[in-house]
């Protein structure tokens, strides 16, 4: 019952801060939140399953019980989880707690709403790493848009009503599409399920998939929902074209929501295309290698060259991320032990980095009133200590050694290069691996601007440095980044136990 | 001899489409609400010919109901139309269009 | 269980202690038409409605309609099954119950000078007792009788703010469509019984065989019989009286008429397409009317959604949405199928149900901006979450559980319906472009819908507005009303076998 | 195996320490954590001569020292390979530190300089990567640390970061040679990828692998074996080429100039710079196999030798000219490699590494003596001034010149004869000679200039009149390495061991491995063998060519050396730049190659960006924000049907039903 102590704890701590006095609701919050953080560390240490928790293996912590007969259907409270979810789920609770955190500086009208509306996220965000049900899981997953709606709305910039409205549709229409898709596959699957339970469904998929439906023949079938469901994920990881909601929604998003957003909620995105996608149609992905390898590349190119045409600091990381996802997407699509391990890995890292990156240019917006990287310049003079570990979130971004950001990226590479998805794979491999020079252009020209030369401020702002609450959590992530980095195993000992069931799915095996 | 059940009908829907004509085309809210009457009584003649051509009787007593709720609905009809008049000035039913769109 | 041992009638209570409360009050009225003890008044119409919601609850878990071959204590049927007591009447009963409890308990703020308290109060039971007729009606002579008992209170009720023009032509608008729609209904009767010489819903069923040569004649009368429908749940294209009649209307009647009177339309239309227009011998017979309400269903959930992305008037907009969501319910038609259907059918009651939380709720928050005074406009209802938070906190509940988004009652039956949908695709793939509409619209619709949203939390009060009063009646059916579209999530495992097994009941 | 080796990661992990407690404690410590570092380099530098003596003891050390990620076909791990060429450089990189970090307190810890800690931190940092870099016993590890060296080159160069320009180098050399790496690293996944392994020693190096993959001849992505050895291995001298500075690639260095000229010593002459080429020799092997790779290895370094003496000839700045040496005396290492002269190459490596760090300290002394001035217009006379300097800087200069019998000449002219006899077989290598020859010429040229322009004549400013004095810390260095780059020479006397038949070829042994057992794959002998490049000498004798070779290239120098003693070594010397022409503004300008660079960033990257961002503002997003007004609109349209008019509504009412009449009707065949 571990799981539900955990989405208990935030949701209960929801409640509470929602209703608590907003002088004391940031730290009250805060310690709310170290809870599911001691929670999910205990589970990282004693976790005890190995394989998928897809296919068939066994779960740590699991539970299930009965919910709604809906028909021939049952739907149950369904949560389990694998070497996949865990370091998710820990990293979620992590986040959140450090968000909380930066966002007592920034953050001053409303703030019992707001830090209860930050806590319900994490309720849903862990949901959705630990639920085996698709309606379960489809629950939580809706839910995350409405906090991060009201978040982006309420507390965010000058735009922030347009950004939050089309965050709000863009992604509900794709989860629309998904959900539709999806539905019909379960429905054509026939007898072959009796409940929403993804293994269960994991298991029909790969015996025999669906019959024709609504007179769609079996193998277009199972083709169309897999695009479909490909669309509806990829305009929440987001990969390029649909990526335009997140830099207005990132630039728009108070700190500590940016923080969540890019190093969360687009993990949804990647995990779910992991979990459905790429567990439960090994023969389609074989079918659409190069398409969808081609759209990574794009992805992380494209990404990369709108990242360098910006100025202002927080675009810059939002385009970014989009190019980072792009690495994601090629290592699930190269179907190798390095590849999906390492795509998984990148989930974990980039949300450590961007969460600081993101932190970092909350608080030297917290002092100068500005994130135009042509306002300012010299930065590092008057915060040395915030610009250093901005320095090195950057590094880490353009994946320095020791640092996880490399780590991840070399099992992408690596597994994509060696992947045996296509023949093309070494090419779209050796292309997107030109990010790491984009990467390191944008973000020295923008360090070399507004951290480095005379000190210049636009703004008339007096800067002063930032509070202890403020760096504390960057330097947590910044240490959380650098052991990842010098030891992978951390994590990618369980990543890989979970992730290799999936790679024996493919016909075309991985050498790498 | 009996007149074939088809007359019946035939007789009735012209009933009904002369009511639905004033329907179509009366701004009166009176003759509006006559036009309606109209329509209802092309039902009667239905149900009472299709009573007895079925046979059973249920047909006619379901014309009694419909006379029964018609003079309801003329109670509350006038009822309304009173108000009407009063916050209007008219019974012209085209008058009222504030909300629209 | 007591229930067996009671006369068949006492299977009727729940409408008789509404026809009884609105007997009370109607004596109350006569004695003392001035009176203005709005405790009593609104007292007995709220315990009348919330004995009758009681009983109609007790006799579900009872297991009063169920067959007795499943266990319960068998479907009772009266006056040679002119009125039938089954599952999905008692389950809509419950939806009349719950929605009048509802207004009733809101409308103890909102009439707080209207000079004549009892005769509102009685003519919404007496329109409930219709209402709740409807959901027992088993032969269309009953189902004309009660329909008309519903509709007559409701034309004045819209109307009832006499010297208010607005609602005048509310009325008159809702009356003479009504009078139209009820012509043609009776219309439709009249050949339905002459092309099969009974009432009698089952009678009906038993003697299409005969109707061969007068197909045509029964299918212009089924359309009418639709057009009935249509009319009564606020369906294209007999839906143009809603927008006005609910943005006229008292904010609570527009409550009542919007949830419970469209409920009641449901109803009837479920229980004589499933009983007495198999659809199997109607397609044999060339009247296929699932096509009919696959169009309507779309065109009707279109038409809705997209007129009410644009609406200034926060009550217009959710009037219109009102129109969207019956035609996401008329799914539950639509997907009906020659072999099963029953989910679908299920999932349109309960999305019924939720609806007759959420909607109303919605409803009685615009019945308490009426209430404050702030206007009616979105940009007036701007910033209304800092002088009364707990009400913006329903509304959010009640705006993102009609888009369906979870984790509130709105998303489930939203969801079922879709899924429903889909599973019916299977046998009739036409299915699929009403799922594909479903889709569409649930996305304008959450534009929409979080723009109310949008404007309470959002958006700074374009002028300051002092702190707003707490009317006790509003706020506690706001809340209940809220509390039970979120609660509704989590406990929905017995609303959906309640409602998939009625379903499955009348479905032949 | 209990022993030396176990404590070869503290020659790593000693610095590393120095890093934390510099950049945690320095403000506290007396000289801010200069001590610190001191300790920690000394340490370095005892235990990597204690390594030494264990190597020549005859041990080599490989072994893996963690996992850092475990596959199933492939586990990545840091590990330890000591054998006589990583022992070699490990005293090298830790002898330089140690005197720079000595250098430091002089130079440094002058008139209130600020965030010295940091400045100590990084040099830590810097040496702690550096070593790990070489005592990688992999590829991966390898680049690991390559990259970290880079880190630090750029943290350095931009100590001074309240300037414009030093900022701005920085991020220059770091995205320059990150260039390189982006080749390096698929280099690094492809190897991987391709043999299943990254340990460059043992027999499951991907060496041997490849080897036996050529055997077997075996195709990898449609390629043959030896084609994809070639390929791989210029991926990965893509990264060579980045840090090493070589052409194209090399034009970040001269701009590192800006970071402190300590800094300059240590990492752009001494060390990091090196990495490259220590690269090509450890993997020496690997390119051993294909000819092809050898040839451009060859060219490349033959080119940049010759390309970056001219461009050294006209610079003023006392550290550009520096540099621009630096940049050919790599290229002359890389030439020697390319012509299978991997003896001869990594004793250059060696001499380089003293001299030039000479040299820049010297530099550094002057501009001390200068106050802060570098324009060697601006000096002159300071022979008198500051003997030790002047002495100390003469030996690095002719050591750089390639005078006999400075240690420079010695590996530079071996490095040209491995050339020539491989020439004269294969006349195409000739080319690459010539251009290393000629280069010869340059370098005496400039770098005589250099000397006389800076301590001879009359002084050209008040500063040059009177110097500001220098310490001992600053004297011990040079007069260290002043020594060093006089007799280092001494370890592999080629030539005369050649004619005179003795055996004092010691590097040429060690690095074959006589002195050591258990050492397989790694010895010059083996690499010779699998190159397979046969040569021939002048008139058949060996003693011939070593004689007309080395005769050509002192020659040349010494003729360099006259000319610049004619036209700067007067009272008054004047800059004869002029003389050149039309060729001193491409000389000045570096060949435009810098231009070449800056357009590639701002003239075809960021019109490239701005279109595409653009493009995704206008059409992407338009699309998406396109679809929600039309339905916006639409819906205008729709509430358009509501006219207000309760007989409208009838009318539309009474079509709609018809309509539905009609549609049922004759879908359902009711009017036949």
């Amino acid at each position: 019952m571990m799981i539900e102590a955990l989405i208990a704890v935030a949701l209960v701590g929801a409640l509470v801060t929602f209703v608590a006095p907003n002088r004391i609701a940031g730290k009250l919050a805060f310690v709310i939140s170290l809870v599911p953080v001691a929670i999910s560390l205990w589970m990282f240490a004693v976790f005890d399953g190995s394989g998928n928790a897809l296919l068939d293996g066994t779960l740590a912590f699991e539970s299930q019980m009965e919910w709604i007969q809906l028909g021939d259907y049952a739907i149950t409270w369904f949560v389990g989880i694998d070497g996949i979810s865990l370091p998710l789920v820990v990293l979620t609770t992590i986040l959140v707690s450090l968000a909380i955190m930066s966002s007592w500086t920034p953050i001053d009208m409303r703030e019992s709403q707001f830090y209860g509306l930050v806590l319900f996220i994490e309720a849903n965000l862990i949901g959705v790493f630990v639920a085996l049900d698709f309606f379960l899981w489809f629950i939580f997953w809706e839910a995350v848009l409405i906090p991060m709606y009201l978040l982006i709305g309420i507390w965010g910039g000058p735009r922030r009503k347009y950004a939050a409205i089309k965050f709000f549709v863009y992604t509900n229409v794709a989860s629309l599409v998904m959900f539709g898709s999806f539905i019909a596959l379960v429905f054509a699957l026939g007898d072959g399920v009796s409940s929403f339970a993804l293994p269960e469904i994991t298991a029909a998929m790969l015996n025999g998939g669906p019959e024709s439906f609504a007179g769609i023949g079996s193998g277009t079938l199972t083709s169309l929902v897999f695009v479909a469901m490909f669309l509806g994920f990829a305009v929440k990881v987001p990969v390029v074209p649909f990526h335009t909601w997140l830099p207005d929604a990132h630039v728009e998003a108070p700190t500590p929501a940016s923080v969540l957003l890019a190093g969360v909620l687009l993990k949804m995105g990647t995990y779910a295309l992991l979990r459905f996608n790429f567990t439960m149609f090994p023969d389609q992905v074989s079918q659409f290698v190069v398409p969808i390898a081609a759209i990574a590349v794009i992805s992380v190119i494209y990404g990369a060259m709108l990242a360098l045409a910006q100025t202002d600091l927080k675009r810059i990381v939002a385009y970014s991320s989009v190019s980072s996802m792009g690495y994601v997407i090629l290592g699930l699509v190269a179907y190798t032990q390095f590849g999906i391990g390492g795509a998984t890995f990148q989930m974990v890292s980039h949300g450590l980095i961007s969460g600081l990156m993101f932190m970092a240019v909350g608080v030297i917006y917290n002092a100068t009133h500005t994130r135009m990287v042509t306002d300012m310049s010299g930065m590092a003079d008057k915060m040395p200590i915030a610009v250093g570990v901005l320095i090195a979130g950057a590094f880490g971004y353009m994946g320095l050694p020791l640092m996880s950001g490399f780590a991840a990226e070399y099992f992408i590479f690596f597994g994509a290069f060696g992947s045996e998805a296509s023949t093309y794979m070494p090419l779209f491999t050796g292309l997107a691996m030109f990010g790491i020079v984009i990467v390191a252009g944008y973000l020295l020209f923008a360090m070399q601007r507004t951290l480095f030369g005379p000190f210049r401020l636009e703004t008339d702002y007096e800067i002063r440095r930032a509070p202890l609450h403020d760096i504390a959590p960057m330097f947590v992530l910044l240490g959380l980044i650098i052991a990842l980095g010098v030891a992978p195993e951390l994590i990618f000992e369980m990543i890989t136990d979970a992730v290799d069931p999936i790679v024996d799915l493919a016909e075309f095996g991985g050498d790498a | 001899m009996t007149v074939g059940i088809e007359y019946y009908v035939l007789l009735s829907a012209a009933l009904f489409c002369i009511g639905l004509f004033g329907v179509l085309t009366r701004r009166n809210a009176l003759m509006f609400l006559m036009s309606v009457e109209i329509m209802l009584n092309a039902a009667n003649i239905n149900l009472i010919a299709f009573a007895f051509y079925h046979g059973n009787l249920s047909g006619q007593v379901f014309a009694l109901f419909t006379m029964a709720l018609a003079a309801a609905e003329v109670a509350v009809g006038l009822g309304i139309i009173l108000v009407l008049y009063r916050n209007f000035r008219d019974v012209d039913v085209t008058v009222p269009s504030a909300m629209r769109w | 269980m007591a229930v067996l041992e009671m006369p068949e009638l006492t299977a009727l209570a729940p409408p008789m202690i509404l026809a009884l409360t609105a007997l009370v009050l109607f004596t109350y009225d006569s004695i003392n038409p001035r009176s203005t003890n709005r405790p009593v008044i609104a007292g007995v119409a709220a315990v009348g409605s919330l004995a009758s919601l009681a009983v109609a609850v007790w006799f579900i878990l009872a297991g009063v309609g169920t067959p007795v071959a499943e266990g319960g204590n068998g479907v009772f049927d009266l006056f040679e099954g002119q009125l039938i007591v089954d599952q999905m009447a008692l389950f809509f009963m419950i939806i009349v119950g719950v929605v009048t409890a509802l207004v009733s308990i809101a409308s103890y703020d909102y009439l707080r000078d209207h000079a004549y308290q009892a005769e509102y109060y009685s003519l919404v039971l007496l329109a409930a007792t219709g209402m709740s007729t409807m959901a027992a009606s088993n032969s269309l002579v009953t189902i004309f009788i009660s329909l008309e008992l519903a509709s007559l209170p409701s034309f004045a009720l819209v109307a009832i703010l006499k010297s208010n023009r607005g609602s005048v032509e509310a009325g008159l608008k809702y009356f003479l469509i009504g009078a139209l729609s009820s012509a043609i209904f009776v219309y439709g009767i009249s050949l339905v019984y002459g092309a099969t010489g009974h009432m009698q819903l089952d009678a009906i069923a038993d003697n299409l065989g005969a109707a061969e040569e007068m197909n045509g004649l029964l299918g212009i009368g089924v359309l009418m019989l639709i057009g009935g429908f249509a009319y009564k749940t606020a369906s294209v294209p007999f839906h143009f009286w809603a927008p006005e009649a609910y943005e006229g209307a008292p904010a609570p009647i527009a409550a009542f008429l919007s949830s419970a009177s469209k409920a009641a339309g449901f109803v009837i239309a479920f229980r004589v397409f499933t009983t007495a227009f198999p659809l199997d011998v109607m397609q044999t017979l060339g009247i296929d009317w699932s096509l009919v309400f696959i169009v309507l269903a779309i065109v009707t959930m279109t038409v809705g959604n997209f007129a009410a992305a644009t609406q200034n008037n926060v009550k217009r907009m959710l009037a219109y949405s009102s129109v969207g969501h019956a035609g996401y319910a008329l799914i539950g038609l639509a997907g009906l199928t020659v072999d099963g259907g029953e989910l679908v059918l299920g999932a349109a009651m309960m999305h019924l149900l939720v609806y007759g939380f959420m909607n109303t709720g919605a409803f009685l928050f615009v019945a308490l901006a009426e209430y404050w005074g702030v206007g009616r406009t979105f940009e007036d209802y701007n910033g209304l979450s800092k002088q009364a938070p707990i009400a913006c906190v329903a509304l959010a509940v009640f705006m993102f559980s009609l888009a369906g988004i979870p984790p509130f009652g709105g998303f489930w039956s939203k969801y079922f319906l879709f899924t429903g949908a889909l599973e019916a695709a299977s046998a009739n793939p036409w299915l699929l472009a009403v799922a594909a509409a479903l889709v569409i619209n649930s996305a304008l619709s959450l534009y929409y819908y979080s723009r109310l949203v949008k404007a309470v939390w959002i958006e700074d009060p374009v002028l300051e507005r002092e702190s707003l009063s707490q009317p006790t009646g509003l706020y506690a059916a706001i809340v209940v009303a809220a509390v039970m579209t979120v609660l509704i999530l989590p406990g929905f495992g017995p609303v959906a076998d309640a409602a998939i097994g009625a379903a499955g009941a009348i479905i032949p | 195996m209990v022993g030396a080796f176990e404590f070869a990661p503290a020659i790593a992990l000693l610095p590393l320490a120095a890093f934390v407690v510099a950049l945690v404690f320095g403000n506290g410590m007396p000289k801010k954590g200069a001590y610190a570092g001191i300790l920690a380099t000394a340490g370095s530098l005892l235990l990597s001569l204690w390594m030494l003596a264990t190597v020549a003891g005859g041990e080599v050390y490989n072994e893996p020292l963690y996992d850092w990620a475990i596959g199933d076909e492939i586990t990545f791990h840091f590990g330890i390979l000591i054998d006589p060429l990583s022992a070699l450089m490990l005293v090298i990189v830790s002898l330089v530190a140690l005197l720079v970090h000595i250098f430091s307190l002089g130079y440094m810890n002058a008139e209130g300089e600020t965030g010295l800690p940091r400045y100590y931190a990084e040099l830590g940092l810097f040496t702690f990567s550096m070593l790990a870099f070489v005592l990688a016993d992999n590829l991966l590890m390898a680049f690991m640390f390559f990259e970290l060296v880079g880190l630090c080159s750029y943290l350095l160069i931009g100590f001074w970061f309240r300037t414009r320009s030093a900022p701005s180098a920085a991020k220059k050399a770091f995205l320059v040679t990150r260039f390189g790496d982006y080749f390096f690293l698929i280099g690094v996944v492809a190897i991987g990828a391709t043999f299943g392994t990254l340990t460059f020693a043992g027999d499951a190096s991907f060496v041997n692998e490849a080897q036996s993959a050529i055997d077997a001849g075996e195709t990898f992505h449609g390629f043959g074996a030896e084609t994809w050895v070639t390929i791989l291995g210029l991926l990965v001298l893509g990264g060579v080429i980045g840090k090493s500075a070589q052409f194209p690639l090399h034009t970040w260095l001269p701009d590192a100039m800006e970071g402190p000229t300590t800094v300059s010593a240590l990492i752009h002459a001494a060390t990091m710079v090196a990495a490259g080429v220590y690269l090509v020799a450890r993997m020496f092997g690997f390119y051993a196999l294909s000819p092809t790779a050898l040839a451009i290895i060859a060219f490349v370094g033959g080119f940049t030798a010759l390309f970056a003496a001219t461009m050294g000839v006209v610079k003023d700045d006392i550290k550009q000219v520096l540099a621009y040496s630096t940049i050919s005396q790599y290229g002359y290492m890389m030439l020697g490699l390319g012509v299978g002269g991997y003896v001869a190459g990594v004793f250059h490596l060696m001499n380089h590494a003293f001299f030039k760090a000479l040299l820049f300290l010297g530099a550094g002394a002057v501009i001390i003596l200068m106050h802060h001035e570098q324009d060697m217009w601006k000096m002159g006379g300071l022979k008198d001034k500051a003997p030790v300097t002047y002495y100390t800087f003469l030996a690095g200069a002719l050591a750089l010149a390639g005078i006999v019998p400075f240690s420079g000449f010695w590996s530079k002219d071996e490095i040209l004869y491995d050339a020539i006899i491989l020439g004269l077989e294969e006349p195409i290598f000739l080319v690459a000679y010539s251009m290393g020859l000629l280069a010869v010429f340059f370098t005496g040229f400039y770098t005589f200039r250099m000397v006389f322009l800076t301590f001879h004549g009359k002084p050209r400013s008040e500063a040059a009149r009177d110097p500001h004095p220098v310490g001992m810390n600053v004297k011990i260095p040079l007069i260290v390495l002043g020594v060093l780059a006089l007799l280092a020479g001494v370890v592999n006397l080629a030539p005369v061991g050649k004619i005179a038949g003795m055996d004092i070829m010691f590097l040429e042994y060690w690095l074959d491995g006589q002195y050591t057992e258990g050492m397989t794959g790694l010895t010059y002998s083996e690499y010779s063998d699998t190159a397979g490049l046969d040569t021939t000498y002048i008139a058949g004798s060996q003693t011939i060519t070593l004689l007309i070779a080395g005769a050509l290239a002192l020659g040349l120098a010494l003729a360099g050396a006259i000319v610049a003693h004619v036209l700067y070594n007067v009272p008054e010397p004047v800059p004869h730049t002029e003389n050149l022409g039309a060729a001193r503004e491409v000389l000045r300008s570096n060949y435009y190659q810098d231009e070449v660079q800056v357009w590639i960033a701002q003239g075809l990257a960021m019109p490239t960006a701005r279109m595409a961002d653009r493009f995704d503002q206008s059409v992407i997003d338009g699309v998406v924000n396109g679809v929600s007004s039309v339905s916006l609109f639409g819906s205008g349209g729709m509430k358009r049907l509501q006219t207000g008019v309760v007989t409208n509504y009838a009318a539309l009412i009474v079509l709609g039903f018809i309509a539905l009449v009609v549609g049922l009707g004759v879908y359902g065949g009711w009017f036949v």
